[in-house]
């Protein structure tokens, strides 16, 4: 008896909390006049700490960037996040108080692949815009978002989409006929093999994938794999730890054909682990959706540095809480004088592509959950860094089936650069 | 050889029992038998095997050689090498240990009560999981049997402290206990003396003697304390080296000259 | 044929590392009757120390590396005398659980010292590399087997051909008879957890370079050289060695001969081990204990 | 010894109406949080904390009563998760069946490593069991068919007697059946097979010349622990409506054994206060106090040595162990004391 008096509690409580919010005032929850309340969960401790602290800063300092410049339509951004520890049932419980209790507007900055892999069907049923992942699983991908699936809104590459991207470069840039796929057995890992998978299909080129362990220190067996498969292009689809451990072994092995990974990796830590192992022998690439080549992408990157703090000026995850700041406030920009709701953000969040504010642009029209699918082309040219070979290209262009649109230094409108893939 | 367990007063017929440790001889071709109702002891300088003997009719060990038969409690003569060492007990064989074996963090009470495991043969891990009638009839049945054993040797009012805690001279009457819980046909003691005082010492010698007599069994025990052995046990037998030197009562065995040999470290 | 001789060359290497881990479990093991469970957290705080002053202090390998020894022994000395000493009269099991807390401690503590980000770690030989029989084979790959070898080697001389050696020996056969013929038992276990400490350090020394210094690096490190000391027996430090190199050979055997080896190698060669061990409950070359009653 | 107890103490003494009333006081939270009086996240940490403390309590059996260690715990609870996540949805088969189902092939599992039991002793088993979890764990991230792989298993939440819960309804399953877990295994274990155990952790001689066979009861402890595990599995898959491969590796594993040797080996309660301190602790009273949301990796770790050195009842026996001291003899044992045939295991 208790049981249900309780269960129809809390049905009217939730029925009054969403009848209030949407239909008694004009704005959604979390939006007063004065300011907008969203928030996250994130690993600020432990092992992922180093991710989620600087993530978290990047948000955070785009937000003291817009507060101080007074807000969006007089509302100030306000920022709350708990630590998750990486667990998904924590992460599941964080999200409840948050939305429930704190009755956050907006996820700004979904983190952690098992925390959103855990809740992101909370998310459809709350119905709860969130505004980019810091994860590329697979699950987030949706060419055509309905209902509350559209209310997500991935911006970072999906790893399936990269690994698309991986064969596609293989193909278009290095004429690779022969590719090896050496894959982690995680997430990011085995999401790439699939993309790429699927796309050496399509391009009709020969695929051979070996696995490793995620973090292992002894990856030699799978580059001996590789290395009997005689492949003439390497696929290194691993996140940060183990790129170093795959290439090293390659090094070992005289397995002297060029490497592509991925964008996680395009860091100066990477290329200062490795620099030194390849000693020119081949080259390692690298995928990416940020350019720091064109004016603008710079002007943001000095932005950053301004407002973040030196600790964190060149650091590329608190450059991706930066952008996922930035898609939250355009969204909320266009939305203007109109009551900010979950509906008229989502609609306005599809109206146009978003430009990225370090190059390159996401659209999300009718429903097109993809996240930004042009990638540029870094190499690691010294102990410092990389360089960009080849800039933000979509996989059609790479491919050489449409032609490069210019850049053009215009925000906003820019006629959608025709990513959808060809079948 | 006559077959002993022929006499319907054999209750334990070791005959030819051997075993060796890594070429080691502990046991050698040893044999004697134990009859209903006797108090028998085994002694015999340190390292003559006494233990080792216990434990190969007890089946901690499997003897290489020989035969142990024992008259069990439904009156059938087994040979009890051929069980495996947990079903030793329900032929009506209990033991205790040289350096007791209780289970130091459960009460005293709950100590004696797991010599009772076999007797609730009756409930099974339904009942207990369910606490079914039957299971707290059967437990009522047993903490009283318990506690009847606790107060036989006077160590009733201890029952719910850990064992662990208790005296060793406590200790060592609750192993004792537990061995009544099974109403056993022949208790073995091991050392049954060895770290009690002298008053103690005294009053096992008595409580032997009562148990005997209250739970009409057979007791074969192994000891260090002369003083002990010659005053209580009907018959003994003297072993040296795994072997027997001799058998008979008290006073034959005090008499006879390759124990004393054996005992004084004289050449034979 | 090269190719095989390649395999088993490297696993050579990292046979290595595994062996400097499962040494430092099994003195541990033999000297206090702990399971350390925080084999792999010491190895990696200590090799963080070192990384934090390559990084941060701009000093040398060789001296970074040096103070790293010292810092890793006064480690070992700190948690033999703070926690495990005061542990001693508790059971194995017991023992266990208090190296998690170790562990937790270490692991609590890493990021609010050392910083959120991984580190890299130089080779001790940064380049260059040779052939043998048609492998090459980097000049810090051998300097990583030479190493391994030359630990396993002093160890053993220690152990045998010292009056160090034989404290050890007798602790580890007996404590409390080691204790009547008037050995320290306790300095014998001080000193046990603080070249364990500096066994670990070596073994994340030659391991971070491959990847990075992280919180985890020394993870898969630890479960492999547990997986070592078990197939060669706790009992002995030659098995635990023996076990390391057994284990790094077979399982890159199995991953590349294997069809889909280098996915399903791995579970395979652990199921392999239960089996095996199964036959050989206490390992290759352990002893089986028998109680007496 | 034997003190009349006054009508008030034979109820509040009673173990079964102590059950009730802890039942009783989990189910009461969500009507605090229609109250708005605690967070809805709360709720969860909570379910999910009783969660696991069912799987600690088999753990408890095993070890605490047993001697036996295992380090594979989440392992089983990770397969049962998966089980019941492919039977619902991938098979379409109703929550019982799969529920059966998801409880039996872990738990024969469990058995056949409870033969390895017979082979392994101490810390041979300890690692052997680590290396099953380690293949479990292997398993779940590559059998896609069967796990998802990364992406993570789902499942939903279920419907039982016709009524389909809702994330409310399935934390109030998961208070019943807790409460029912902690009532069976108290009455399973207060008896003649708690003593069983007990006598074969305490003294394998002594417990097999007692008639007690030391086969039987080690599979029994192995079934019951990865029975619990499992419970614990199928519930957290229903609740959380996701299983995926990273959860279920060794640190879940230690964190168990940390929950009932901070709580208290042998004892309910102390498992259920053990598994706060583990996972609820941080979340509901470190986060609060500034600074303090960093080191509760170190705070876990100072628990466990303090407890097991200080305290080695357990959180659970911190009140008895008081009043022991203030006055009455000292009698308790050291749960963790080391026996002579520790010195290789």
């Amino acid at each position: 008896m208790r049981k249900l008096l309780a269960a129809l509690l809390v049905l009217a409580l939730v029925v009054t909390t969403m009848a209030t919010a949407v239909f008694a005032e004009e704005h959604a929850q979390g939006v007063t006049d004065t300011e907008i309340l969203v928030g996250n969960t994130a690993a600020v401790s432990g092992a992922f700490a180093g991710v989620g602290v600087p993530f978290n800063a990047g948000i955070e300092a785009y937000f003291k960037m817009v507060n101080e410049e007074g807000g969006i339509n007089g509302r100030e951004l306000r920022f709350t996040h708990m630590d998750d520890e990486f667990d998904p049932a924590k992460g599941k419980a964080m999200m409840q108080t948050l939305v429930e209790d704190e009755e956050i507007f907006a996820y700004v900055g979904h983190f952690g692949t098992p925390v959103v892999a855990a809740t992101l069907i909370d998310l459809e049923e709350y119905g709860i815009p969130a505004v980019y992942f810091a994860t590329g699983i697979g699950e987030l991908y949706n060419d055509q978002a309905e209902g509350a699936q559209r209310a997500l809104f991935p911006v970072q590459p999906i790893y399936v989409t990269e690994g698309e991207i991986m064969v596609v470069r293989a193909v278009g840039s290095f004429e690779a006929e022969k590719i090896g796929v050496i894959y982690t057995n995680d997430d990011a890992g085995k999401d790439m093999l699939r993309g790429a998978e699927q796309m050496a299909e399509q391009l009709e080129v020969t695929l051979v994938s070996e696995q490793v362990a995620a973090g292992a220190t002894d990856v030699s067996a799978a580059v001996t794999a590789i290395k009997n498969a005689d492949v003439d292009f390497i696929i290194a689809a691993s996140i940060q730890q183990t790129i170093g451990t795959i290439v090293k072994a390659l090094v070992a092995q005289d397995v002297n054909v060029d490497v592509i990974t991925t964008y996680v990796n395009v860091a100066p830590v990477v290329a200062e682990q490795i620099f030194a192992d390849i000693d020119g022998k081949f080259n390692v690439y690298g995928n990416g959706w940020i350019s720091l080549a064109d004016e603008e992408a710079l002007a943001n990157l000095a932005l950053l540095g301004e407002w973040v703090g030196e600790e964190f000026a060149l650091n590329p995850y608190s450059l991706a809480g930066w952008t996922a700041a930035h898609f939250f406030a355009e969204g909320v920009r266009r939305v203007g004088e109109e009551p900010l709701t979950w509906e008229n953000f989502i609609d306005k969040m599809e109206e146009a592509p978003i430009k990225i504010p370090f190059g390159g642009e996401v659209d999300f029209a009718d429903g097109l959950r993809a996240g930004t699918t042009v990638m540029n082309l870094s190499k690691v040219a010294s102990a410092e860094g990389w360089e960009e070979v080849e800039p933000l290209q979509s996989v059609n262009v790479i491919l050489g089936i449409e032609e490069e649109i210019e850049e053009t230094d215009e925000t906003g409108d820019l006629e959608d650069p025709a990513e959808t893939e060809e079948g | 050889m006559a077959d002993l367990m022929k006499h319907e007063a054999t209750l334990l017929d070791i005959k030819n029992l051997s075993i060796a440790f890594g070429g080691l001889k502990a046991v050698d071709d040893l044999s004697f038998s134990i009859n209903q109702g006797e108090i028998y002891g085994l002694i015999g300088p340190n390292g003559a095997g006494k233990t080792t003997v216990f434990n190969c009719i007890t089946q901690f060990y499997k003897p290489d050689q020989g035969e142990l038969r024992f008259r069990n409690k439904k009156g059938d003569i087994v040979s009890l090498t051929s069980l495996p060492t947990y079903r030793v007990l329900e032929q009506g064989i209990v033991r205790t240990f040289q350096n007791v074996e209780l289970i130091r963090e459960l009460s005293i009470l709950d100590n004696v009560l797991i010599g009772a495991h076999i007797d609730y043969e009756k409930t099974t891990v339904l009942d207990e999981l369910f606490n079914t009638g039957r299971r707290r009839r059967e437990e009522k049945k047993q903490i009283e049997a318990a506690r009847r054993a606790l107060q036989f040797l006077g160590i009733d009012h201890y029952r719910l402290f850990p064992a662990g805690s208790q005296p060793y001279g406590i200790q060592k009457k609750v192993e004792l206990a537990r061995t009544l819980m099974s109403d056993p046909k022949l208790i073995i003691l091991d050392e049954p003396a060895a770290g009690l005082d002298e008053r103690e010492t005294v009053e096992l010698a008595d409580e032997i003697l009562r148990i005997r007599k209250e739970y009409d069994t057979t007791i074969l025990l192994v000891e260090h304390d002369m003083q002990l052995v010659m005053k209580i046990c009907d018959r003994i037998s003297a072993i040296n080296f795994g072997r027997l030197l001799a058998t008979g009562t008290a006073a034959e065995i005090r008499a006879d000259q390759k124990v004393q040999e054996a005992y004084l470290g004289v050449d034979a | 044929m090269s190719e095989f001789f390649g395999i088993i060359l490297r696993s050579l290497e990292y046979g290595s590392i595994y062996a400097l881990a499962s040494l430092s479990i099994i003195l541990v093991f033999r000297t206090s009757f702990t399971t350390n469970f925080a084999q792999g957290m010491i190895a990696m705080f200590s090799t963080y120390f070192v990384a934090t002053l390559i990084h941060k202090s701009g000093l040398p390998l060789g001296v970074a590396f040096v103070l790293g020894l010292i810092f890793a022994l006064l480690l070992g000395f700190l948690i033999d005398i703070i926690v495990i000493r005061r542990a001693a009269k508790l059971s194995p099991v017991g023992k266990q659980i208090i190296t998690l807390g170790v562990l937790s401690i270490i692991l609590g503590l890493t990021p609010n010292i050392f910083g959120v980000y991984d580190l890299n770690m130089p080779k001790f030989i940064p380049q260059g590399d040779m052939k043998i029989a048609g492998t090459s084979i980097s000049y810090n790959a051998l300097l990583n087997i030479g190493l391994g070898l030359l630990v396993m080697l002093t160890l053993y001389y220690v152990l045998h051909r010292t009056k160090a050696g034989l404290a050890i020996r007798t602790t580890a056969e007996n404590a409390p008879v080691a204790r009547l013929m008037g050995v320290s038992t306790k300095l014998v276990t001080m000193f046990a957890w603080g070249v364990a400490g500096c066994l670990s350090l070596l073994a994340g020394m030659m391991a971070s370079p491959f990847s990075q210094v992280s919180t985890t690096f020394m993870n898969d490190i630890q479960i492999t050289a547990f997986l070592a000391c078990l197939l060669g027996g706790f009992t002995t430090f030659f098995g635990a060695v023996a076990g390391s190199y057994i284990i790094a050979i077979a399982s890159n055997l199995l991953q590349v001969y294997l069809p889909q080896g280098t996915v399903w190698g791995k579970p395979i060669l652990y199921i392999l081990l239960i089996g095996f061990l199964f036959l050989k409950p206490f390992g290759l070359f352990g002893k089986r204990y028998v109680k007496k009653v | 010894m034997d003190r009349q107890l006054n009508t008030f103490q034979r109820i509040y003494k009673n173990p079964y109406l102590q059950f009730l009333i802890v039942g009783v006081l989990f189910a009461l939270l969500p009507t605090l949080r229609a109250a708005g009086m605690v967070k809805a996240g709360t709720v969860t940490v909570i379910g999910t904390t009783l969660i696991y403390t069912i799987a600690a309590l088999g753990l408890n059996i095993l070890l605490g009563y047993s001697g036996l260690i295992s380090l594979g715990t989440a392992g089983f609870m990770g397969l049962a998760a998966y089980c019941s996540a492919y039977f619902t949805e991938q098979l379409a088969l109703p929550f019982w069946q799969s529920l059966i189902l998801a409880l039996l092939i872990p738990t024969v599992l469990g058995v056949i490593v409870g033969l390895l039991s017979m082979r392994f002793v101490g810390i041979y088993l300890g690692i052997a069991t680590l290396a099953v979890g380690e293949i479990l764990s292997e398993i779940f991230r590559q059998w896609d068919a069967f796990t998802r792989g990364t992406s993570g298993a789902r499942a939903k939440y279920p419907k039982i007697f016709g009524m389909q819960l809702d994330q409310t309804g399935m934390y109030y399953l998961i208070v019943i059946i807790t409460i029912i877990v902690f009532i069976l295994v108290y009455q399973l274990l207060k008896g003649r097979l708690g003593r069983a155990l007990n006598a074969m952790r305490g003294s394998e001689a002594a417990a097999m010349a007692m008639g007690i066979s030391v086969y039987k009861y080690r599979l029994i402890a192995f079934g019951a622990a990865t029975l619990l595990a499992s419970l614990a599995g199928v519930l957290y898959v229903h609740y959380i409506r996701i299983s995926y491969p990273t959860i279920w590796g060794l640190p879940l594993s230690l964190d168990f054994l940390a929950i009932i040797v901070i709580g208290g080996l042998r004892s309910i309660y102390g498992t259920l206060v053990g598994s706060f301190v583990i996972f609820a602790m941080s979340e509901l009273v470190l986060k609060q106090i500034p600074y303090m949301e960093n080191y509760s990796l170190v705070l876990k770790g100072v628990l466990i040595i303090i407890f097991i050195l200080f305290y080695p009842y357990g959180l659970a026996h911190v009140v008895s162990d008081l009043r022991m001291r203030l006055g009455r003899r000292k009698t308790k044992v050291h749960p963790l004391a080391a026996k002579e045939e520790d010195i290789d295991g």
